[in-house]
């Protein structure tokens, strides 16, 4: 199965790549652009039931896929 | 295979080969190809892999010396001695038209070939350097590649662990479209470490090691080799190649440590054409045969087909020939550092190079032939006709300079001339702990200790050496005069060496052309070959190798003729190692040469940075080069700088004596954002009846400015008149402005205004 | 005395270290594999710079998982001195053994060039033998470099007098235009609360030799090493 | 609104980040664990309609957000 983990800067957390993606798009003329922030997108293909797969990954986001200390993270598991 | 395409006339010019070419396979193999040996031959007899078109002009470069260890052309790097059973491995290449279509990945997989060439020599890459052209930098689409194709150098470059010392980089029109990304690498070894690319021993094991074959890159030597056009790079877009120097490092660390136990009886990257071009290349030099089974070769995408599979340039994979018996070493070694590896095949007697996909052969070649006997054209060459204009250009045109005090500040911005720290900023060129001057000086220095040698980091007797590298090519006078234009090139190399203690030793090049069938095109290669030979004779630095990238051409026309030159120096003590900075405060500036090149009607203005920036033309005849004037004035610096007079040395090359002025109150950057200045005060008035523009910006050669302390003035002057050297002193160092007095005039410029345009030009037109 | 330097697959000031140990200060050195799981006879644990690992992902993020990092925990536990530069710096803080994290330059480029450090305090065996008033100059070259943490701990950091460098400018005052990266407080190194674990960002490896005109980065190595033993002379 | 825009490495290319967490998750000893391809996940708040929004957004995503050369992009408005 296919589970996604999104990861996304805490929001106390400076984000400048999400500054920077701002910051250009309205120099592009890109209008009505609010805040923008930039986190990762991990795919992984993975044996299991869901909710093997679904314990395991969110062991493995909490030690090593994300920091806490900087990213919140979530899980989705496609059926 | 069934599924194969038939060869028809469209296919066979599909894969860039003509009729007589094909003709010739026929005969060579003594049947029809099938589609995939059709493949093998379409991208070994590209241009890129056979230099069909310049192998004979190749021919006339001086490739000897006492030190040359591995020539050029007979590996994958040349190898120069540099005393004390050391050597150095140096070679540069051209990531051209992947730049283009993909600036980052482009330039990053350039680099990391590069590096990959020479530690397939057996030698630990220690340093990196590159020449960058752009178009103009006020068009954002220049400016995206630009901003791609310097962070992809300095994602490989950073990551793998190298430092980048030194490049240049020219904005010009004629380079949009169509950028130059130029890479060197240079590594280390001990004459006893040598490794060859040949398959050696027969019934010895083939192995691959590296990630699984993609369809990236596919055929990326033929696109190399044909112009650059929409539909091409559309082609190319769907298999960019993806570096990953995390790979690359730990290849590199395996092989070198696989070098050490030798159990290797061969080695040779996976460059252009990959599998196909090393295992015909192995073979060819081994005087061998090699047979591979395709279906052992890891694989990334599934059904990925025989054709494929041997075309395609996925990054960071290695062919190793392992001494039969020791196969166990070797997969121990490849474990050891992680590195995905399979045993592909064998090195057989027949000479054949045979490919077999699960058991049945899909192609059999001669492997010799195929490596060596692509045709070689020797292509029609006519003096273009635009030089007819270039030549009836006279000062009469224009008029004197009016205010020189503001063409100064606009050539010290102009993105050519501007410091290049965005740039050089973003490359770790300090990694490695050995690079004594950093960029921002004429050459980058750097020594070599124990652990820049495979093995050797534990030795405590090591004799460490100091070496300086420059890379230079002024392509517009390569352009107005590809013969004179050439050969300054590489005396501007040897200058910038010289001005930092060093003597060259050896040279390779970069030959950045147009479409080879132009004939007009195809004479500006041929005389710069013929200037850069004499060039490389003159100052005894061979060329041990280079890369020849033809077809850069945009919709527009061809890009300038640039034949970069990359030069090795050795500096013999530490002492000796100098920077293009003034240094204190009284000094005495000098000028070595003479002020304006002897019997040039356009004083050096033909072709300058000036007559660009001011005049808004490309224009002249550029100033002669004498070679003989270079050399010795080259020996002469040396020899002063040895005998400990000389506190500064900066040449003289684009922008002229007034920009190589002020480059030298700049002084290095003592930390960030902090600058420090040393003025000067420069007499310059007993030079009359010469335009003041021609006088503070003409760019003719064989002119240094050079700075020693004040009681060795005298001194210093006198022993360069007597090498034959023309010498003045023309000033002091000294204030917070620049001071020139011309005959007619005097003129004051702060330094730190000068700096603030100079240092921030091209990083505020990348804000 | 003797020095280890952990290797990580894509370390790459690894040798820099050990050179500037063993050739530049003397003591003998050894390169550590990540897949031992003891520190042997070390006295002091070096975590060189470089891309471990790539850097892919985050930087340090799988490092910190090698076998080897188990052991320096261990040694650390027990009062063992460690020092993480660079690659280093964030692999000790991916580990937990250092707080906080350091995130992608303000910029977003990667920065190679000498910087000026304010020390911020003697109080640590990686400051103890600087001269008071000094102003360091060392090089930083990375692209993460900017230092973060919750208030609550940068508040413990500060209440503590644990952070050893800051970047400053030539005055030796701390300003935004002194910050390479965007760093908080413009932080470039800081120990944890027993003062035996230190992270920085600039290399004070590649500032030890005249050769290389430097020298100032020397300090940091003699610190370490008179405080690991008070009776060691240093030149 | 909210606009994600989710990036990922193109099926042919290679993903050497995805490559090399997919090792350190097995070696961490997580099993079953397949093909990982780690992408971008940006996160833009945005003025306007939802057509309007994500024609906007297609047009930055093609030009600017995603490189076309190695990324494939998928778009998704919260509503
Ligand atoms: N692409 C680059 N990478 C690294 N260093 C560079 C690059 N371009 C220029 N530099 C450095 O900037 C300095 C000035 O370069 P350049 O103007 O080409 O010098 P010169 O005219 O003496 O050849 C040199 O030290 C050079 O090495
Ligand atoms: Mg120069």
């Amino acid at each position: 199965m296919k589970a996604k983990v999104i990861i996304t800067p805490k929001a106390e957390v400076l984000d400048p790549q999400g500054k920077t993606v701002q910051t250009a798009l309205e120099q592009m003329g890109c209008t009505g652009v609010g805040e923008v922030r930039v986190g990762k997108y991990i795919e992984i293909e993975m044996d299991g039931e869901h909710d093997e797969v679904k314990a395991k990954l969110s062991e493995y986001a909490d030690k090593f896929l994300a920091n806490p200390n900087i990213e919140d993270y979530r899980l989705k598991l496609e059926d | 295979m069934s599924s194969d395409p038939s060869i028809t006339p469209e296919l066979i010019s599909e894969h860039g080969l003509t009729a007589e070419e094909y003709d010739r396979i026929k005969e060579i193999i003594g049947r029809e190809p099938n589609y995939v040996e059709l493949g093998i031959f379409s991208v070994m007899w590209s241009e890129h892999c056979s230099y069909k078109n310049t192998r004979a002009l190749l021919k006339g470069f001086p490739v000897e010396s006492p030190r040359v260890l591995v020539g050029a052309g007979e590996e994958n790097a040349g190898i120069l001695d540099i005393g004390d059973n050391l050597a150095i491995s140096f070679k540069i290449e051209s990531h051209n038209h992947p730049s283009a279509v993909e600036p980052f990945q482009g330039a990053a997989t350039g680099v990391g070939g590069i590096i990959r060439d020479i530690f397939t020599m057996g030698a630990r890459p220690v340093c990196a350097i590159n020449s960058l052209r752009f178009g103009d930098l006020s068009n954002s689409e220049v400016r995206r590649l630009f901003r791609g194709v310097v962070s992809g150098i300095a994602h490989y470059g950073n990551c793998f662990g190298i430092p980048t010392v030194a490049g240049e980089v020219y904005f010009d029109q004629s380079y949009e479209g169509n950028p130059l990304v130029n890479a060197f690498a240079l590594g280390v070894l001990r004459h006893d470490q040598i490794a060859r690319g040949a398959a050696k021993g027969v019934g010895n094991p083939v192995f691959y090691v590296g990630p699984a074959t993609g369809r990236d890159g596919l055929a990326g030597a033929a696109f190399a080799s044909q112009d650059l056009t929409e539909e091409s790079a559309e082609q190319q877009r769907s298999a960019v190649q993806v570096g990953d120097p995390f790979m690359e490092k730990l290849c590199m660390e395996a092989c070198l440590e696989l070098l050490a136990t030798g159990a290797v009886a061969g080695i040779q990257d996976m460059g252009a054409a990959g599998l196909t071009c090393s295992t015909c290349e192995t073979a060819a030099r081994g005087g061998t045969g090699v047979e591979i089974d395709l279906a052992k070769v890891p694989q990334r995408s599934p059904g990925m087909t025989p054709y494929e599979i041997l075309l395609s340039e996925s990054q960071e994979r290695m062919l190793i020939i392992v001494e039969k018996g020791r196969e166990d070493e070797v997969k121990r070694i490849f474990d050891k550092w992680d590195l995905p590896w399979a045993e592909i095949g064998n090195v057989t007697d027949t000479g054949q190079m045979v490919v077999k996909n699960h058991g049945e052969v899909v192609a059999d070649l001669p492997a010799a032939k195929l490596a060596d006997e692509a045709p070689v054209y020797h292509r029609e060459a006519k003096e273009p006709v635009y030089l007819d204009e270039v030549r009836n250009f006279t000062l009469e045109e224009i008029e004197d300079c009016d205010d020189p005090k503001s063409a100064l500040e606009k050539l010290l911005e102009w993105p050519t001339i501007a410091s290049k720290n965005w740039v050089y900023r973003q490359y770790d060129h300090m990694v490695r702990a050995n690079t004594m001057v950093n960029p921002g000086s004429d050459a980058a220095v750097i020594r070599i200790k124990a652990d820049s040698v495979p093995g050797d980091d534990a030795r405590e007797d090591f004799p460490e050496k100091i070496i300086a590298l420059a890379v230079d090519c002024n392509a517009t006078h390569v352009y107005l005069d590809p013969y004179e234009g050439s050969k300054a090139s590489v005396a501007e190399c040897a200058r910038n060496l010289a001005c930092s203690g060093a003597l060259p030793i050896g040279t390779t090049d970069n030959l950045n052309f147009g479409n080879p069938h132009n004939p007009e095109l195809f004479w500006q290669l041929k005389e710069s070959v013929r200037g850069l030979s004499e060039g490389c004779t003159a100052f005894d630095a061979p060329v041990t190798g280079g890369n020849v990238s033809l077809y850069n051409q945009n919709p527009d026309g061809a890009i300038d003729p640039t034949p970069t030159v990359a030069m090795v120096g050795v500096v013999e003590d530490e002492a000796h190692v100098t920077t293009q900075w003034f240094k204190d405060k009284g000094d005495a500036v000098i000028l070595l040469g003479e002020p304006v090149g002897k019997g040039d009607i356009l004083y050096g203005l033909g072709g300058s940075a000036y007559l660009q920036v001011i005049h808004g033309c490309k224009n002249g005849k550029p100033p002669v080069c004498d070679l003989g004037i270079e050399r010795t004035l080259g020996t002469t610096l040396l020899g002063l700088i040895q005998s400990g007079l000389i506190k500064s040395a900066h040449d003289c090359s684009e922008g002229g004596l007034a920009v190589t002025l002020a480059e030298s109150c700049f002084s290095e950057l003592h930390g960030r954002n902090t600058p420090c200045f040393l003025g000067a005060d420069v007499d310059l008035s007993s030079i009359v009846d010469i335009r003041s523009d021609a006088l503070l910006f003409g760019e003719s050669h064989g002119r240094i400015i050079i700075s020693t302390s004040d009681i060795d003035a005298v001194k210093t002057v006198e022993r360069a008149k007597l090498m034959g050297v023309p010498a003045q002193r023309i000033g002091t160092v000294g204030g917070d402005q620049l001071k020139v007095k011309l005959f007619n005039e005097e003129y004051a410029w702060e330094i730190a205004g000068l700096h603030d345009l100079w240092w921030n030009s091209i990083g505020n037109a990348m804000a | 005395m003797n020095f280890a330097v952990l290797q990580f697959p894509g370390s790459n000031c690894d040798q820099d270290c050990v050179h500037v140990l063993r050739n530049v200060m003397g003591y003998p050195t050894q390169l550590l594999w990540h897949k031992e799981n003891n520190v042997g006879d070390a006295d002091a644990v070096v975590v060189p710079g470089g891309f471990s690992y790539g850097d892919y992902l985050r930087t340090g993020s799988i490092a910190r998982f090698s076998p080897v990092m188990g052991a320096v925990k261990e040694f650390a536990d027990n009062g063992g001195f460690v020092l993480g530069i660079c690659n280093g710096f964030q692999i000790l803080c991916e580990a937990g053994l250092l707080p906080g994290a350091l995130i992608r330059n303000r910029s977003l480029q990667f920065r190679c060039e000498h910087v000026y450090l304010k020390v911020a305090t003697y109080n640590s065996p990686f400051t103890s033998q600087i001269p008071e008033g000094k102003l360091m100059r060392i090089p930083i070259a990375h692209g993460e470099g900017n230092y973060f943490c919750d208030a609550n701990t940068l508040d413990e950091i500060e209440a503590n007098d644990r952070i050893l460098f800051q970047y400053a400018d030539r005055e030796g005052d701390i300003t935004d235009h002194a910050n390479p990266n965007g760093s908080l407080k413009n932080i470039a190194g800081i120990c944890n609360a027993e003062r035996n674990i230190a992270g920085m960002m600039p290399h004070p490896e590649r500032a030890a030799e005249s050769a290389l005109n430097e020298k100032d980065g020397r300090l940091v190595f003699e610190s370490l090493i008179q405080s690991l033993n008070p009776a060691s002379t240093t030149a």
